[in-house]
């Protein structure tokens, strides 16, 4: 029951990116496409999850003076096990990614996680949490992109949708769309859940 | 791989060499609350609260300049935790609430002239002492409500203005910025209240208000308990043990309410359930 | 020194750290209320970005290169910046409180601030040579700089304004970063970079 | 007279709105015929209100003492005709409520108190002339009802070197001062005389806004052989506020906060001046003021000389009644007047006149949002930012306008009568200074 | 009687000079420029004023409705905002492009922020901006004039800026055109978006709010004579590849944007220091985007580029207030 | 003291660790990520050189042109590919340096007599929908059978044969002008880039250029 809790909340309740608004940079840089957001948001999970696990087994082992460094670390081993695996076997993706692959060690979500709840709680429930919450980011990625995609360039996952008599709107894939689509989602959702309750 | 331990293990020592000095250097005299707070919060430093980093944070939770639940990243736990160190304010049995005492909207109190200028009702008070004839009553333009931290008032579509039973938090915002004080404090537990805030004499009253309180001293006959009448106008005495629900339909200006039964008209508040007495819970 | 140049302004206009890159997001929309805040942050990320920037610099080409071990860039220059951070933090307490009150408590925000490690990792990406890694990150933080002041300022002027409800908060806030960074479009091919 | 030739000086800002003076410029000042009943509220001035010193039922002659001064800043009153004194209790006062007032039944005669005596000036040293001027309840006939006295008593570490004679009139519609200037210019040169001695100085300034050439033509003539210039000042609202003033003729600001004779200044209205000749020369109280009763909603507008305490009921039948229904009564100008609850309330010292609209006068529109023309900054003569202050005001950051110096304005509204999106600004400013100093007290 | 009379605080008149009729007179001195545009451009540009307009009318009401809020449109700035972005559009732009870009300009550029006088960003930029951004290929196919009655087919051409930057791409020389023309550029005798196209009408427009009083001077004078002093710098080190600065002032949307967008006041600073500075900022950026930049003409993105300094531009200029300096000494 | 130490063992542990897992992963990932790196440079050479049986990414002549601005010189190589030991073609990367946002990398196969066999654009920054077009088919396509004289090396717009793509001229322009310039040092040194191998082929597998996501759309 409480591993559920733990494991839905960040899905939507506590979304990382709809409602804590954490780790905006690949948020906003990657998801020109889909299919860009759902492999950097599975990427940070994998991330998150692995560093979840190892803060919450060694959680009573690392000294809270050098907590953070210590975390910092575990992250950035993780980070760069996915780094060196998606260049070996996803390379197209790891080209599309580029430098924010890297950046996920910088992801305030990871530390804010290994912080907040995993250095508090016992494997299972970090992990459920671990997963929860990167699952949740992967969502709203995947919704960014797609949003992002089907507009700027008239297509989802690569298919093309409406034809070659549509005019992409070249703005939702640049940056400024990212922004301003954020923008309007998070907007909507004020709205939906204001209207919903 | 021999080269690889070693640089991480290297690089590992020198930062923990340069925290442990920093260990050292930061036994500062903090507030020990801040340092609790600061154990609690995520430590991300994301910056969510607004403030640069959660040490900030914590500080200003402290000395009280921020409220405790701007930590997103921490979540409700945090949130619950913060409010935990820094000790709830002790809530009172029956807490206090804010009611306006006045039912004089447009419909039935009269004007003593038309208003223009600033929707505030200081800025009217200042013209004349208040388009309202009666001298206590509500101005209706809203400076509680736009007072209110809470959003629990409103102005009635007859321009009165009327606080929400279950929004008020009993923070007296309302009642500081009120230049007519038509607001007063009342316990929770109670829902009846003379809604009126005149004190001049009946005669007077009936001539500028239809449900103003005129002294007639029906209440304080009927329930001697509850009703006092000092400078021509009726008091609830809260602590006394009668019921004062009782004199509601005997006020022949029907200027006292029970608010178990519904707001005055005009206003979009439903009737919350009758709360029940503290005794009676217990 | 037109090469320099070049760097520089691609850096602070053309190619934005914040509202072209997306590095630094997360400070961008926390610590962009008051002016006076963005301000103080912008010279921090500056300061830390130029000194992270060259320590890094000397890490990939005295260590990793010459050890092989490129792969431990991500873990190596994270940990530098960290305790780097913290160290400067300690310097400028224990100094000059009075830039410590001014600079000091942005520190710990930096160190999870992806346009640190970023410029780090450009600098290397780039190959660009000592000084031009200088000025390229001189130049990155400038761009933050100045993208954090000018949204501060266009914040607190929303801060007044009478924004739909669903707006309010962190949607309008980013909306007008796009527009903004719609904005810095203009500077497009103004240098090659 | 060549106006262009009159080398116009002026200040920075202001504006200017459709005068309307020209309703009553050229009605000579006729005077007030006695009311059935004269209220004489005991706040008439700034600073304390009078002491009431005499009974319900004591005859009083015109000029007779019926209130005394409650302290240095404050003035004395005096019955304005003679009569019975029917009611001492409070009526409505111009300020809209009930306040304490002295109710004088006329006896028709209108006769002069005996013991009022007369004095030549030349005679009489600074000082003597003072006690003269405090006694006679002489306070600021400009609308601000200063105790002129107290004016007239800077410390000794103020160096006064400048007296200016406010002759502007720069509110539309009114022409009181105007009048005064044409038909009392005597009173007033003789008046500026006194004031000139009191001070101990030499260098009196006349202003006069281009407006009122012929005022303008017989001050110049008089003033010159008695060593006073005449300024002539650009027709522009509010040329006749004090700072303002001072500002166009000597090219001096008064620092913030402080007063005129921070900068050696000071600035009496030119019917201050009229009065301290009745007060020293007659030994005449100051009893009866000239107050322009006009506005589309009055029949025939005029310039009445008017007994303190008339009620404005018996002013508007002067003038053939109303026209048509009154929805604003403004006693003083329309920018800065304050309405009235009704006709019933009296003039006062204060009062320099009546103004009538009907609705159809009235602009009522729907404030909209503000859409930062910066015409309220153009216009403000202080060079404030008004909309910034009120935009504070309206979200209740007081802080924030007082950082943009709300304190300092003036409340003289021209950035509410030029703001396109009709908003109340002076209106919110008053607000915050309102509450700024609220805060300001209880810290 | 007695509830009839009103009681307000002074004061009790006021001007009359409303924000309607503000935005009223602006409408009116965009006549000329608009008048001349159907005349050279025909049926096509009426119908892409029309959409702009009525466009950006209807989006306004649609979102006064959906916040429940009054109806605006009496203060006549989403029609103004629509006739602007018209005069922004090419001639030619599809009824798509045109509603499109009204959708944007109210919506993104308007109303998420509350409406008339909130908005930071010029919303008739904002909305040009977006879809040049987004569509560059419709934004920028010109057609050549065609004046009523000529008989002319509408061709397609470039726009005397956008000649140049390619020319000085190719061949790092200006091209003849730089050099010469220069009464057809005053007339409007060229290819470009709607509005730009006349200086004379453009000049007429600009004059009369000046008289109005509408605008004042500081914004107007300071973004031109900017980018003619610029402009006459470059020109005067080397002549053969940066244009006189007549050039500059004739051609692209330097007249429309210096006196109708930049002095949009909702997005310009509100003292007169501060517009100088603004206008200065336009002016330099405008140059240096036209000569270095990616894009043939810089004016819109000079304009949003100091919107978006705007804030810290009010933030630091005040005017200085009377009696305050010496209050401090 | 005690507790500095332990913070100092703690570190160092991890660190330690984490260094050794870090290097059985690379390891592990080390031979698979040149695979993949081959592989990437592979694809762009069989795009634009016909079938061949060798491995043209080791088959290498490099030559010099010039040098860049730090004094560096600039190594062309020259990949060849051959079928049953016969040289079919010989592929180069061009950079157009005038892109609209930036350099473009361009991989170019002729056929040894300079005929073009085809393009393919490896890298660029231009604008999504729109200079990005030069990677669609069609646009690369007509380059193929394209030689110094067979066309006027300019895009129509400035009176040559080669198609714009509508809107965005300056990147077609450029990837024809630094095509054109390759074929020029291709026809110059031909003699020595089809010499036979005599040095072995330096191993420099250009580092992929990563380029940041959005401005990328390389796919
Ligand atoms: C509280 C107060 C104190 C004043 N004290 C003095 C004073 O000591 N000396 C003086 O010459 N004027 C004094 N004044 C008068 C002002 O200078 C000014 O003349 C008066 O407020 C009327 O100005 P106004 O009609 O422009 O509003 C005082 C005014 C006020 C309100
Ligand atoms: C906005 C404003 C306008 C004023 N206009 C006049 C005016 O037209 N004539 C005048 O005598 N006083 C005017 N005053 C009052 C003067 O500032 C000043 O109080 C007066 O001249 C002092 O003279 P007194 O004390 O004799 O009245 C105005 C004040 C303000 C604030
Ligand atoms: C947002 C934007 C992006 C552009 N990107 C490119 C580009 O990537 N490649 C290009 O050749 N032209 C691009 N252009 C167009 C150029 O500015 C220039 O107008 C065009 O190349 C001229 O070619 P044309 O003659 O086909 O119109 C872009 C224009 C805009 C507005
Ligand atoms: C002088 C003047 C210039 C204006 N310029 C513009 C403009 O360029 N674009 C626009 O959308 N609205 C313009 N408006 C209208 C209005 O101010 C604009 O819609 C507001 O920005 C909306 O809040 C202008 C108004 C005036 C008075
Ligand atoms: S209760 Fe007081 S503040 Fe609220 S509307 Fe009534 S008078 Fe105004
Ligand atoms: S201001 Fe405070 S006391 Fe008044 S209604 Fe609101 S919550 Fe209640
Ligand atoms: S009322 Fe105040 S703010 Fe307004 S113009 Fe006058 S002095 Fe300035
Ligand atoms: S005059 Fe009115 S609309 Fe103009 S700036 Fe001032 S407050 Fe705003
Ligand atoms: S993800 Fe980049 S700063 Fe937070």
């Amino acid at each position: 029951m409480n591993l559920m809790r733990d494991f839905s909340k960040g899905i939507w309740q506590e979304n990382a990116v709809f409602k804590l608004l954490l780790g905006m940079c690949p948020v906003l840089a990657v998801t020109t496409s889909a299919e860009n957001g759902l492999g950097m948001g599975l990427a940070t999970t994998f991330v998150l999850v692995c560093s979840n696990i190892v803060v919450a087994l060694m959680r009573k082992v690392i000294p809270s003076g050098v907590r953070i460094p210590a975390f910092i670390i575990i992250i950035a081993t993780f980070v760069t096990v996915v780094q060196l695996c998606m260049e070996a076997w996803v390379y197209d993706l790891y080209l599309a990614l580029g430098i924010f692959i890297p950046l996920i060690v910088v992801n305030c979500l990871i530390l804010g996680r290994a912080e907040a709840f995993a250095s508090k709680n016992p494997v299972s429930r970090s992990a459920a949490d671990g997963l929860g919450m990167g699952l949740g980011f992967t969502l709203a990625l995947f919704m960014l992109g797609a949003v992002r995609e089907i507009f700027g360039s008239g297509a989802i996952l690569g298919f093309d949708l409406f034809g070659p008599s549509y005019q992409p709107i070249l703005l939702m894939i640049l940056p400024p769309g990212a922004f301003i689509t954020l923008g309007l989602l998070l907007a909507l959702m004020s709205r939906m859940s204001r209207n919903g309750g | 791989m021999l080269a690889s331990v070693l640089t991480l293990g290297g690089i590992g020592l020198f930062a923990a060499v340069a925290l442990g000095i920093a260990a050292k250097k930061f036994a500062v005299e903090i507030d020990p609350r801040e340092l609790a707070i600061l154990e609690v919060l995520p430590g991300a430093n994301c910056g969510a609260c607004g403030l640069p980093g959660c040490g900030g944070y914590a500080k200003a939770i402290v000395d009280g300049s921020m409220a405790p639940n701007l930590c997103t990243p921490g979540g409700s736990e945090t949130i619950e935790k913060i409010a935990h160190i820094m000790g709830v304010e002790a809530i009172s049995a029956d807490p206090q609430i804010a009611v306006v005492c006045c039912q004089g909207d447009n419909s039935k109190a009269s004007l003593k002239y038309q208003y223009l200028g600033l929707e505030d009702c200081n800025a009217a008070q200042k013209v004349a002492d208040g388009p309202k004839n009666c001298p206590g009553g509500c101005v209706g333009l809203g400076s509680c409500v736009r007072a209110c931290p809470f959003d629990a008032i409103e102005i009635t579509t007859e321009g009165l203005a009327v606080i929400n039973r279950l929004k008020c938090t009993g923070c007296q915002k309302c009642i500081a910025t009120c230049p007519r004080s038509v607001i007063k404090m009342t316990p929770l537990s109670t829902t009846t209240h003379v809604l009126c805030n005149s004190t001049d004499k009946g005669a007077l009253v009936r001539k500028y208000c239809q449900v103003g309180c005129i002294a007639c001293q029906i209440c304080k006959k009927n329930a001697p308990e509850s009703y006092q009448i000092e400078k021509f106008l009726a008091r609830v005495d809260y602590d006394s043990a009668e019921n004062p629900e009782a004199v509601v339909e005997k006020c022949p200006t029907k200027c006292i309410r029970d608010f178990s039964t519904g707001y005055p008209e005009g206003s979009s508040f439903s009737a919350p359930s009758p709360v029940k007495k503290p005794e009676q819970v217990a | 020194m037109v090469e320099l140049f070049v760097i520089l302004v691609s850096a602070v206009f053309v190619n934005n750290f914040v509202l072209a890159r997306f590095l630094g997001i997360c400070p961008f929309l926390g610590v962009s209320k008051k002016v006076e805040t963005a301000l103080g942050m912008g010279m921090a990320v500056i300061f830390v970005m130029t000194v992270a920037s060259v320590v890094t610099w000397f890490i990939q080409y005295l260590i990793l290169i010459p050890f092989g071990i490129e792969y431990l860039q991500t873990i190596a220059f994270i940990l530098v910046i960290a305790s780097l951070v913290q160290l400067v933090e300690m310097v400028i307490q224990k100094t000059s409180p009075v830039l410590y009150q001014s600079l000091g408590i942005f520190l710990p925000l930096i160190t999870t601030n992806c346009a640190v490690l970023g410029v780090a990792v450009l600098n290397i990406q780039k190959d660009y040579t000592f000084l031009q890694s200088v000025v390229f990150s001189l130049g990155a933080g400038l761009g933050f700089t100045l993208a954090m002041v000018l949204f501060a300022g266009l914040r607190e002027r929303i801060d007044l304004c009478p924004v739909p409800k669903s707006f309010q908060g962190t949607a309008i806030a980013l909306v007008t970063a796009g527009l903004l960074s719609l904005a810095f479009m203009g500077f497009a091919g103004l240098v090659k970079g | 007279m060549n106006l262009k030739a009159m080398n116009l000086k002026t200040f920075k800002g202001g504006l200017h709105p459709p005068d309307g003076k020209e309703f009553s410029a050229t009605k000579a000042i006729e005077v007030c015929p006695l009311p059935e009943e004269i209220i004489i509220p005991l706040a008439q001035h700034i600073g304390a209100p009078a002491e009431v010193c005499v009974e319900v039922g004591a005859k009083v002659k015109k000029g007779t003492l019926i209130a005394t001064a409650r302290g240095f800043v404050s003035a004395p009153i005096h019955a304005s005709t003679s009569g019975e004194v029917i009611a001492i209790e409070p009526r409505l006062h111009p300020m809209g409520k009930a306040l304490p007032a002295i109710v004088i039944k006329p006896d028709g005669e209108d006769a002069w108190d005996e013991n009022l005596k007369g004095a030549n000036p030349d005679d009489l040293s600074g000082d003597e002339l003072k006690a003269c001027i405090q006694a006679a309840g002489i306070v600021g006939m400009g609308g601000a009802t200063f105790p002129t006295h107290v004016k007239l008593s800077p410390p000794a570490d103020k160096q006064i070197d400048t007296l200016i004679l406010n002759g502007v009139e720069c509110e539309p519609y009114l022409t009181a001062d105007h009048r005064m200037m044409l038909e009392a210019t005597e009173q007033i040169l003789d008046g500026i005389a006194i004031l000139r001695k009191v001070l101990g100085i030499e260098r009196a300034v006349i202003g006069i806004e281009a407006n009122k050439p012929d005022a303008i033509e017989k001050m110049t003539k008089e003033a010159a052989a008695r060593n006073i210039e005449v300024q002539a000042l650009e027709v522009k609202y509010p040329q006749g506020a004090e700072k303002q003033l001072i500002d166009a003729i000597t090219g001096r600001q008064v620092p913030s906060g402080t007063l005129p004779m921070e900068v050696g200044v000071v600035v009496q209205n030119v019917g201050t001046a009229a009065a301290i000749s009745d007060a020293v020369r007659l030994g005449r109280p100051l009893v009866e003021r000239v107050v322009t009763i006009t506005g589309p909603g009055i029949k025939e507008p005029k310039n009445l000389l008017v007994r303190i305490g008339t009620p404005l009921q018996f002013l508007v039948d002067q003038c053939e009644g109303l026209n048509g229904e009154p929805a604003k009564i403004i006693m003083g100008g329309p920018m800065m007047g304050q309405t009235q609850l009704s006709l019933e309330t009296p003039a006062i010292r204060g009062t320099s006149g009546l103004l009538i609209f009907r609705k159809e006068d009235l602009p009522r529109y729907e404030a909209g949002p503000c859409i930062r023309c910066g015409r309220c900054i153009g216009a403000c003569p202080i060079h404030l930012q008004p909309t910034a202050i009120a935009t504070y005001a309206r979200l209740d950051l007081f802080d924030e306008a007082e950082e943009y110096h709300a304190l300092d304005c003036i409340e003289c509204g021209c950035c509410t009568y030029t703001c396109p999106a009709t908003l109340p600004l002076v209106q919110s400013i008053r607000y915050a200074k309102a509450a700024i100093l609220a805060k300001k007290r209880t810290i | 009687m007695e509830n009839r009379l009103y009681l307000s605080s002074s004061p009790h008149i006021h001007s009359g000079e409303t924000t309607d009729k503000v935005m009223r007179k602006v409408i009116y001195a965009l006549l000329p420029a608009t008048a001349l545009s159907i005349y050279f451009f025909g049926l096509p540009a009426l119908s892409v004023l029309l959409i702009c307009t009525l466009g950006c009318m209807g989006f306004e009401a649609l979102s006064c409705k959906l916040m429940s809020k009054p109806l605006a449109l009496a203060d006549g700035s989403a029609a103004l905002t629509g006739v602007l972005l018209a005069l922004n559009m090419p001639p030619t732009s599809s009824w798509w492009l045109a509603l499109f870009g009204a959708a944007i300009a109210i919506f993104i550029g308007k109303q998420v922020y509350g409406g008339l006088g909130y908005n930071p960003f010029n919303p008739a930029l904002v909305a040009r901006v977006v879809l040049l951004i987004s569509f560059p290929v419709q934004m920028t196919s010109w057609t050549a004039p065609a004046p009523l009655g000529s008989g002319l087919d509408a061709i397609t051409a470039a726009t005397p800026l956008g000649e140049m930057k390619t020319a000085v791409m190719l061949t790092g020389k200006l091209p003849e055109l730089a050099h010469s023309g220069f009464l057809n550029y005053f007339t409007g005798n060229m290819a470009g978006s709607l509005g730009e196209v006349s200086a004379i009408a453009l000049l007429l427009g600009g004059l009369y709010l000046l008289f109005k009083k509408v605008i004042s001077w500081h914004i107007p004078v300071a973004f031109i004579g900017t980018v003619l002093v610029i402009g006459a710098i470059f020109w005067a080190v080397s002549p053969e590849i940066y244009p006189n600065p007549l050039f500059h002032l004739l051609t692209g949307g330097l007249l429309l944007g210096a006196f109708f967008m930049a002095t949009d006041m909702v997005t310009s600073p509100v003292t007169d220091k501060g517009m100088l500075i603004f206008g200065f900022g336009c002016g330099l950026l405008t140059v240096l985007i036209r000569l270095f930049g990616g894009y043939p003409e810089g004016v819109s993105f000079a304009i949003l580029l100091m919107n978006a300094a705007t804030p810290l531009i009010d933030r630091f200029c005040h005017p200085k207030i009377y009696g305050q300096t010496e209050a401090k000494a | 003291m005690k507790d500095i130490l332990r913070l100092l063992l703690a570190l160092t542990l991890i660190a330690g660790i984490a260094g050794l897992i870090l290097s059985q992963v690379e390891t592990a990932t080390r031979e698979p990520i040149k695979e993949q790196r081959r592989l990437q440079m592979l694809k762009a050479l069989s795009a634009v050189l016909p079938e061949y049986t060798n491995s043209p990414d080791t088959d290498t002549a490099t030559l010099e042109n010039g040098v860049d601005k730090k004094d560096r010189p600039i190594q062309v190589v020259f990949y060849r590919g051959r079928k049953a030991e016969q040289l079919v073609g010989t592929a180069f990367k061009v950079v157009a340096p005038d892109g609209y946002s930036g350099k473009i990398f361009i991989m170019v196969g002729v056929k040894p007599d300079g005929q073009i066999i085809g393009i393919e654009i490896l890298t660029h920054a231009e604008t999504p929908g729109l200079g990005s077009k030069i990677t669609d088919a069609l646009f690369k396509d007509q380059f193929k059978g394209k030689d110094l004289d067979n066309v006027d090396w300019r895009v129509k717009k400035d009176g040559g044969e080669f198609d714009q793509i509508t809107g965005a001229t300056i990147s077609p322009r450029a990837i024809v002008g630094a095509v054109k310039k390759g074929l020029e040092f291709y026809r110059e040194h031909k003699v020595e880039i089809l010499a036979p191998q005599v040095i072995p082929a330096p191993q420099v597998v250009p580092a992929p250029q990563v380029v940041p996501a959005p401005k990328g759309g390389t796919k």
